[in-house]
């Protein structure tokens, strides 16, 4: 048996203060079972004891907002008595480590949150962030998420309908895999997780339990001696399969009365799944771990009960429900074992082989969970950029910045991700600036999108933090949705450092500044910290997940241009090229500040460009993004087959007002561009006629043509050339 | 010289696939049916002959691409038809 | 027109067919869980897409073993008609129900995307309602659609025609660029000798709405509504 | 008591998985291969302790389920580790 001491603790990640608390809590010296549910619990993963301070200061609610951040997912009403239910969720170390299984074990996580709260799920996304292409574990780790996030993903039958991809040498040995589920529920059955009713029967049910990824620090444990165990992985291997059954097996249980409190199992799996429920009703909970389905042998308390064996759910069941349940469950062949009760104790005790193996009160457990404030930098913003010349003209930086990586056509991505399952993929991946997924049996639609500059975020991490709430916000607006709420997913470096906390801090003010100058309030999140390799942190990166409706489907606009039409731009345009890829691309400089958001502008700008979208005016719209204006047209052109003549610009540098990435800023494609721009005035918006949509090619202000084939060309070379025989993965299915 | 790698699951990694074998596999009526584990097997054709170099430059392809030793464990099996 | 679909565990595109089925025909289908075996009264049966049994082993193995496929064999020898899209095409070849087998896609990836299909034949309850070289789109998804069968399975599909559809440009012409997994001779769809057993990878049933992008895929529905109307 | 099912696609069936192992291996710098075939095997423990009812067992696991014999051969070893 292992000897309980300050040193262990320490391996199991606890400083002395905290293991100090353990015992105060305790009285006593714990067990190595609670050594390890505290060492889970009080984790930054599960604890949040860095980042608490600081999430506070997001705004979380709305009229519309049913449940904020707090339980599995956020819920938002979407009208007609439904409800969406989302979050997003970060697997970004295991996705090094083992791409295909860390990005697919990621996948069926955050599906599980979704569907713990008595959704179907209906779309998924991912932000993906990777190191240089030029590093050559960058096109093995690409290859393996993208397989991973399709292979699971297909598999579930819920459709993969959107996601974003940068790549900067920052992420080489640290790439970042953010997932987002979004599901559909009735809004008066959402299922919580709080469990209630002293007596009832706690159920697991799903896959059995083995020993996956058994918590990081009893891995360096050298007092876990045995070579086999140590030896044993950390990352976890997907049965989508498994998942399938078990969405559709929840799915069919939650149609009953059954169900009190239901949890999927995630990180520290039985552990927090049961310390949470528990300690959210305010009850106390008793499980006795022989009854706990087991795919391995000889397997400890500890084990079990840190275990992370995917496809698992704990169920707190009404009295007298267990049979008809169990016959669900049997039904879809998956395991279905009552593993223990709830009991008025307020404690949980874990039984294994007739002894006592924890017995831990639970509100300290909570309480007392560890808070920290830690110290804080925040870097002045760089100094203003002074005017950069053109060194090439507007067509050949055009047709550079279009086949860079951060630019080019991601459909050889998204090719391998299902999009159309479930019939109801509206806008698929490329189409429009968000995803549009219709509701089954209704009219209205979900819009959808994920967003954020990392490199913005690095320059100034307040107005990068604002700038990707903006995005989303206005990627949603561009399809003619109305914005609701947001998921965010928090990956920053090491908080330890000042500098890392500063940003997260300042990333959180700007975030916070504009949810609530958008309303577009945070409803759930994810933070992912200590993203480091070798003391080098990456960029500091808030990826936002966004939702908005639509109540007719069919009003959706996409980007495709047609011929025929006026191109308007709307929006104030100052040349803003600090932190613009035209700078880094063709000046070959990552200098200068961030594009800033006006909060007030923005949001004065969307609502009329919606205004417009359901008028029925608007008959294509994009977002003005990374970029500018230029790569927008002509991201539109090869949406649509169809090139444009575009007309000299205002009277500043032509690459900055082409290639400037000003915020608060779309191209709307309308048939009658005076009426448009009358309509503009007549609010105080400001806009511009830029062109006139026609013929095979763009026709630059400056005189050069470029046609279609050749941008296309350029737009699609990138990911086909570079994963090129990438390598033969594991199965795909069909 | 022929050299067959096989890649399979460590011990204690979920193997979905061998358990869906399994589970197929008895309700088709087979009985008597213990563990079920799935693999991969890479058949080569080296123009090596010599059968220590041969499992050694396997061994190299196994570590570097065929096997991820974080999940699979490989063998080696060298000659044969 | 009475028809059921057979639903696997795993089975992920049900819903799509049910909507377009119902769209054509006005009424929803009956769905058939794996353990029925009673398919009687039904025109009908359809095999629909997705990873019946998570596709592991082999894509569509598992189901082909599953009790309800002798009772769809048996639908098929009374004269009963069978549609097996994607999952379904597979889980048919598996049974010997229709000959070749689907092999991994020549490229190894999984792959949606939209396909264009030449219909090569158009006197069957499938495709009344195309013209013979019509050529149409549908969204293909699938890791293992590339078709193979020995050269004299294939001489005889040809010979009897029994090539349903093949993947071609929207010219209809055959490319390699346009056979997007690499099949033999570029099919995407093949009929048993009597024309009652239609199997194909993509799926129609994923463009019946314009809505959806398109409704390419309708005339195969209204096609079967219209041959079992009564 | 142990039995390997081997399963690989027949000859004259196109390999275009071994077909990019190989491409890979080639662009990692190893040199001197040849064909490359990739394939399946699927671990059995059997109760059954006569290796020869093994074996007949495994074969006809493999006809009914393991390997698809329009495209593919097995091979059956009994015994072993
Ligand atoms: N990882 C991904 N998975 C699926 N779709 C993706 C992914 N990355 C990008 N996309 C899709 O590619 C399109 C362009 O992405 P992006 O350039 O990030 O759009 P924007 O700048 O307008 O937000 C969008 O439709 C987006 O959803
Ligand atoms: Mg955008």
């Amino acid at each position: 048996m292992t000897e309980v001491s300050p040193a262990l603790a320490r391996q199991f990640g606890l400083n002395d203060e905290e293991y100090a608390r353990v015992l105060a809590i305790l009285g006593r010296t714990p067990s190595l079972t609670e050594l390890g549910i505290f060492s889970v619990m009080w984790s930054e993963h599960c604890s949040y004891k860095s980042s608490r301070v600081w999430l506070k200061q997001l705004p979380t609610t709305a009229p519309w907002v049913i449940h904020g951040p707090g339980e599995n997912a956020g819920v938002v009403a979407i009208g007609e008595g439904l409800a969406a239910i989302f979050k997003m969720e970060s697997h970004n170390h295991p996705s090094f480590i083992e791409p295909y299984q860390g990005a697919a074990t990621g996948v069926g996580g955050i599906l599980r949150d979704v569907f713990t709260m008595g959704a179907r799920p209906v779309a998924n996304l991912n932000a993906l962030r990777f190191g240089s292409p030029d590093n050559p574990v960058t096109r093995r780790v690409v290859d393996g998420v993208v397989r991973g996030i399709g292979g699971y993903g297909n598999c579930v039958g819920v459709p993969t309908v959107g996601g974003e991809i940068n790549f900067h040498p920052a992420y080489d040995g640290n790439p970042l895999v953010n997932a987002m589920t979004v599901g559909i529920a009735p809004a008066d059955r959402i299922f919580l997780s709080a469990a209630a009713g002293v007596g009832n029967p706690v159920v697991y049910v799903g896959s059995k339990t083995g020993r996956d990824g058994i918590h990081g620090a009893t891995m360096a444990s050298a007092e876990f001696g045995q070579d086999a165990e140590a030896k044993r992985p950390t990352v976890q291997v997907g049965d989508p399969f498994t998942e399938k059954l078990l969405i559709e097996a929840c799915l069919e249980l939650m149609a009953t009365d059954a169900i009190v409190a239901i949890q999927d199992m995630g990180a520290a799996g039985l552990t927090s799944s049961s310390v949470e429920m528990a300690g959210k009703g305010g009850v106390g909970i008793a499980l006795d771990l022989d009854a706990v389905p087991q795919r391995e042998t000889g397997m400890s308390a500890y084990e079990m009960m840190l275990s992370e064996s995917q496809e698992r759910m704990l169920i707190v069941l009404r009295p007298g429900r267990e049979a008809m349940a169990r016959a669900i469950f049997e039904k879809w062949e998956l395991d279905f074992a009552v593993i223990g009760h709830l009991t008025e104790s307020g404690r949980i005790t874990v039984r294994h082989r007739g002894a006592v193996e924890a017995d831990i009160p639970l509100a300290p457990l909570a309480d007392q969970a560890p808070l920290y404030h830690r110290p804080i930098e925040v870097a002045p913003p760089p100094p203003p950029l002074e005017p950069v010349a053109d060194p090439v003209g507007l067509g050949p930086a055009l047709l550079r910045l279009i086949a860079c990586p951060d630019l080019c056509s991601r459909a050889w991505v998204w090719d391998q991700y299902d999009a159309t399952v479930g019939g109801q993929t509206v806008k698929r991946p490329g189409a429009a600036d968000a995803a549009v997924v219709r509701i089954d049996g209704h009219t209205r639609a979900l819009a959808l999108t994920t967003d954020c500059t990392p490199r913005y975020c690095a320059a100034d991490p307040r107005a990068g933090g604002a700038q990707a709430v903006a995005e989303a916000w206005r990627n949603l607006t561009a399809v003619g949705a109305m914005p609701l709420a947001i998921t965010d997913n928090m990956n920053f470096g090491n908080p330890e450092k000042p500098a890392i906390m500063g940003q997260f801090a300042a990333a959180i003010e700007g975030m916070a500044a504009a949810c609530r100058a958008l309303d577009f309030p945070v409803v759930s999140g994810n933070v992912s910290l200590y993203n480091e390799t070798a003391g080098s942190p990456i960029l500091p990166t808030p990826a936002i997940g966004g939702l908005g409706v639509l109540e007719d489907a069919a009003g959706a606009v996409g980007l495709a241009l047609a011929p025929g039409l006026d191109l308007v731009l709307i929006g104030r345009t100052a040349g803003w090229l600090g932190q613009s890829l035209w700078l880094r691309e063709i000046a070959g400089r990552e200098a200068g500040p961030p594009p800033p958001v006006d909060l007030a502008a923005e949001r004065r700008v969307g609502d009329f460009v919606r205004a417009r979208i359901l008028a029925g005016d608007i008959r294509a719209c994009h977002d003005v993004s990374d970029g500018g204006v230029l790569v927008a047209v002509a991201e539109m052109a090869l949406a649509g087959n169809t090139g444009a003549r575009l007309a000299a610009g205002p009277a500043m540098s032509p690459h900055a007002f082409w290639f400037g990435e000003d915020q608060g800023r779309y191209i709307a494609a309308v048939a009658d561009g005076d009426a448009l721009l009358a309509a503009a005035a007549a609010e105080g918006i400001a806009a511009m006629r830029l062109g006139r949509s026609g013929g095979a090619g763009l026709t630059l202000p400056d005189g050069v043509a470029i046609s279609i084939d050749e941008l296309r060309a350029a737009h699609e070379r990138f990911f086909p050339a570079w994963m090129d025989g990438a390598g033969a993965g594991p199965g795909i299915g069909g | 010289m022929k050299v067959t790698v096989t890649v399979m699951l460590k011990d204690g990694v979920l193997d979905p696939q061998g358990k869906a074998i399994g589970h197929a596999l008895a309700g088709l009526g087979f009985a008597g049916i213990g563990e079920v584990r799935a693999g991969k097997v890479i058949e080569l054709d080296l123009v090596e002959t010599d059968p220590a170099r041969a499992r050694a430059a396997a061994e190299a392809m196994a570590r570097k691409l065929l096997a991820n030793t974080v999940i699979e464990r490989f063998d080696i099996a060298v000659g044969g038809a | 027109m009475k028809a059921g679909i057979v639903v696997f565990p795993g089975i992920n595109r049900e819903r799509d067919m049910a909507i377009a089925l119902e769209r054509a025909a006005g009424h929803a289908p009956r769905m058939i869980w794996h353990r029925e075996t009673d398919l009687s009264g039904l025109d009908l049966v359809v095999i629909p897409g997705g990873f019946s049994f998570g596709d592991y082993l082999r894509c569509g193995a598992m189901a082909a073993q599953s009790p309800v496929m002798a009772a769809v064999r048996a639908h098929a020898t009374r004269g009963g008609y069978v549609l097996g899209v994607c999952n379904g095409f597979q889980i048919l070849t598996e049974a010997g129900m229709l000959p070749g087998a689907l092999l991994r896609n020549a490229g190894l990836r999984f792959l949606s995307r939209d396909c264009h299909l030449r219909v090569e034949r158009a006197d069957t309850v499938f495709t009344r309602h195309y013209q013979r070289g019509e050529v149409f789109r549908a969204p293909m998804a699938h890791g293992d659609g590339n078709y193979f069968a020995d050269e004299a399975t294939l001489d005889r599909l040809e010979g009897e025609g029994l090539v349903a559809f093949r993947y071609a440009t929207p010219a209809g012409e055959f490319t390699p660029e346009a056979n997007p997994n690499g099949s033999a001779r570029a099919i995407a769809g093949i009929y048993s000798p009597n024309l009652r057993v239609l199997g194909l990878m993509p799926h129609p049933e994923n463009l019946v709405d314009p809505l959806l992008g398109g409704e390419d895929g309708k005339p195969l529905f209204a096609s079967l509504a219209e041959a079992f109307a009564a």
